[in-house]
């Protein structure tokens, strides 16, 4: 289900507190990119294209298309383990909050999950901007206490013997999950593959989708 | 800071809320305060670890109640009056008093500088790194009223080096711009009993990111 | 649980407002708040550890939103439909819908209430105590769900046994009606450093009061 | 100086956050009064007694009593802080929020705060309700991490050499602080020695007034 954009009564995600002064903020970044484009601190034309840069061209198919290389390549999985952040730049995705990036393998043994507990760090040139999820309070205080029930949130249940290791992204470098591929996807194309990935399974808080199941 | 920003292992704030991959944006507004945000960033008035702490120092009834973007604006006009590109007197009014003569990013950049990033990776210096993967450490339990990136739940604990991350710049002298005294950063591997105590979740650990100057050998 | 009440050591709140002796009560619903929530807990119904957690059970940001009295009329509200005392749906229309048989406090009764109080010293058991003062202890480590009355900044902490309270109700148990688990309470003293690390005042040492169960020595 | 009572507007220390919601909780309270009334569970004169006795009965000037006999009679003194609760009972003052006493005494070389971080435990039967600070946010963070500064916020500057003890209120134990008693005060009867202790005074965040010192 993909809802509408934009409108301010769409939002509940991450402000469901009480605090609705959406039109108030609106008002306060509309003075202020203003003040900054006449004081020629931004380029009008530069936030557009920043905005259609993470909007547009940069998000999880990215990444989609990294696992799924990772998943029909072993020797592109071997350098993908071993150095992420050339491996991924093999595709063309570098730089900003992707600088350096580390790979970590899930299991049916040990199944990994990242989080930033102090702000909101992410991969961006492998995931775009995070969802507001991945930002907000619940998730950033509960995921290093109780992952399963963090998961439960999402409908995931692991086996009760798996172990979990959650990722706290405290420095500058950037965790992306290489989620397990599912059972059933056996000699399907690498674009096919990439669209057994999602976003979450990326993230470590949802599994990867077996063919045929329903995004 | 011990701030509200500090959140893990805090209790009570509810569900995880699933959301699908898009939209990306779900205001207007927050793409334009995305964007003058990163913007802003590349004047190169101030480092990301300096824009962190604009944004997790304040009062934890205004971290709480807003929104990630409105955070994000929040921290942009402190840093903007901070670091002189903008007057109090301009932000109160909302009105330019006279151009900056910082050099703002031009939209034909804006794809190369994104591809460039910031790297934090700095090179390592002469000789071996002061722990190995499978070194047992503690963290040091401090409390710095600055920047840290050592979050309170694992302070004082005992846990395993598992990765060595090279030498990056450390944030909690970067952020005050005391330079960027860069240094080991390593995860390291608790377990969940060491953090939480009894009843924790037998087969959780809990990697974080740490440097040189957080540690002792253990 | 580890709540927005549990303060201790939280930074950015700004500057402590002192006020002047009086007025006791700064609108005219905070008296009523206060004297409906005493009288309810004269019911019998909760005890007083019942009344912390469930005040302090909450979102931190409704805990920090809320005034003192807002905060305990959120805690009454919810405890009158716990224990049945009022159901959900005379508190959500305001409206009763019979007469609780509880035994309410009579307005003669209130000087006399007042000066016994509720007692949380029960008898010693035979034996010493675990600690004596002077002797060196840690807390531990536990983070639990419910109520406890060890604070964050002070647990895997090493103190010093300074007074002995005698043997108390233990509120972990009692806030969850587990029975008063009466144990032995101790003023232990930690110092600044041990709590707060290098750059603690060091001419500062803080007194918390903890039960057996919280203690280890060391 | 003691501002006007009541009313909605004269109201700032316990609620400078901008959540002005007093019409709202005043509805709230009256309708949950009415409800509680009519269910009988509670009697609207034990209301109104409650009242009264916090408001005019019960208040520091119990404390001060008591403060200004330790300091003019050092058998009372030294039955004070070996058993508060019993020589605070000499009083009359028991029960309620005071059912187990300490006594701590400020003296040049250690000064004694009291606090509760986790809530907002404080000796009723000699001091009545808690002052808004107490149980706001800054105290209860600051009192054990920052004392002197807190401490500045009341004007106090201890010597630099004092050593600070701060007391948090986990248990129900509750602690009265013996201020030192001030300079010039010698020969002064109980009656005037009780003007010059001050609330502030017996939480430590305050030292006894000297004689002539303006409230």
């Amino acid at each position: 289900m993909i809802p509408a954009m934009g409108g301010d009564h769409d939002h509940h995600h991450d402000h469901d507190h009480g605090d609705n002064r959406w039109s108030e903020t609106q008002l306060r970044v509309k003075a202020l990119e203003s003040l900054l484009v006449d004081k020629k601190l931004v380029d009008p034309a530069a936030l557009d294209a920043l905005i259609d840069t993470y909007e547009n061209k940069v998000g999880p198919r990215n990444g989609k298309r990294v696992i799924a290389r990772a998943w029909s390549d072993p020797a592109y999985k071997a350098r993908l383990l071993k150095d992420a952040t050339a491996a991924i730049a093999e595709f063309g995705y570098t730089g900003r909050q992707g600088e350096d990036m580390v790979v970590v393998e899930n299991t049916p043994e040990q199944h990994n999950m990242v989080v930033c507990t102090l702000c909101s760090c992410y991969p961006w040139p492998v995931l775009g901007l995070p969802p507001v999820w991945y930002k907000s309070a619940p998730y950033r205080s509960r995921a290093v206490k109780e992952p399963r029930a963090v998961l439960a949130d999402f409908g995931v249940t692991l086996p009760a013997a798996t172990r979990i290791r959650v990722w706290d992204s405290t420095a500058e470098l950037r965790y992306l999950v290489l989620p397990m591929r599912p059972a059933g996807s056996e000699g399907l194309r690498e674009d096919a593959l990439a669209e057994l990935v999602t976003r979450d399974s990326m993230i470590g808080t949802g599994l990867a989708r077996a063919p045929g199941q329903k995004p | 800071m011990n701030g509200a920003h500090d959140l893990g292992g805090v209790d009570g704030f509810g569900p995880v809320v699933p959301e699908p991959e898009r939209p990306v944006f779900h205001h207007a507004w927050e793409k334009r305060a995305f964007a003058i945000t990163l913007a802003c960033g590349f004047l190169g008035r101030w480092n990301i670890d300096m824009a962190r702490f604009a944004r997790e120092d304040t009062d934890p009834l205004t971290y709480l109640k807003a929104s990630y973007y409105q955070t994000w604006l929040r921290g942009l006009e402190r840093l903007l009056v901070e670091k002189n590109l903008v007057s109090a007197a301009e932000l109160t009014e909302m009105k330019s008093r006279g151009t900056s003569d910082a050099r703002m990013l031009p939209a034909d950049s804006v794809a190369k500088v994104l591809a460039k990033g910031g790297p934090a990776r700095r090179p390592d210096p002469p000789g071996a790194p002061r722990f190995r993967a499978g070194q047992s450490v503690r963290t040091k339990n401090i409390h710095p009223r600055g920047h840290t990136r050592l979050p309170r739940y694992c302070r004082g604990k005992q846990g395993i080096v598992r990765l060595d991350h090279g030498t990056q710049v450390f944030p909690d002298s970067n952020a005050r711009g005391a330079g960027e005294n860069p240094q080991r950063c390593y995860a390291v591997e608790f377990a969940a009993g060491e953090l939480w105590g009894p009843g924790a979740d037998p087969t959780l650990s809990v990697m974080v990111d740490l440097w040189d100057d957080y540690l002792e050998a253990a």
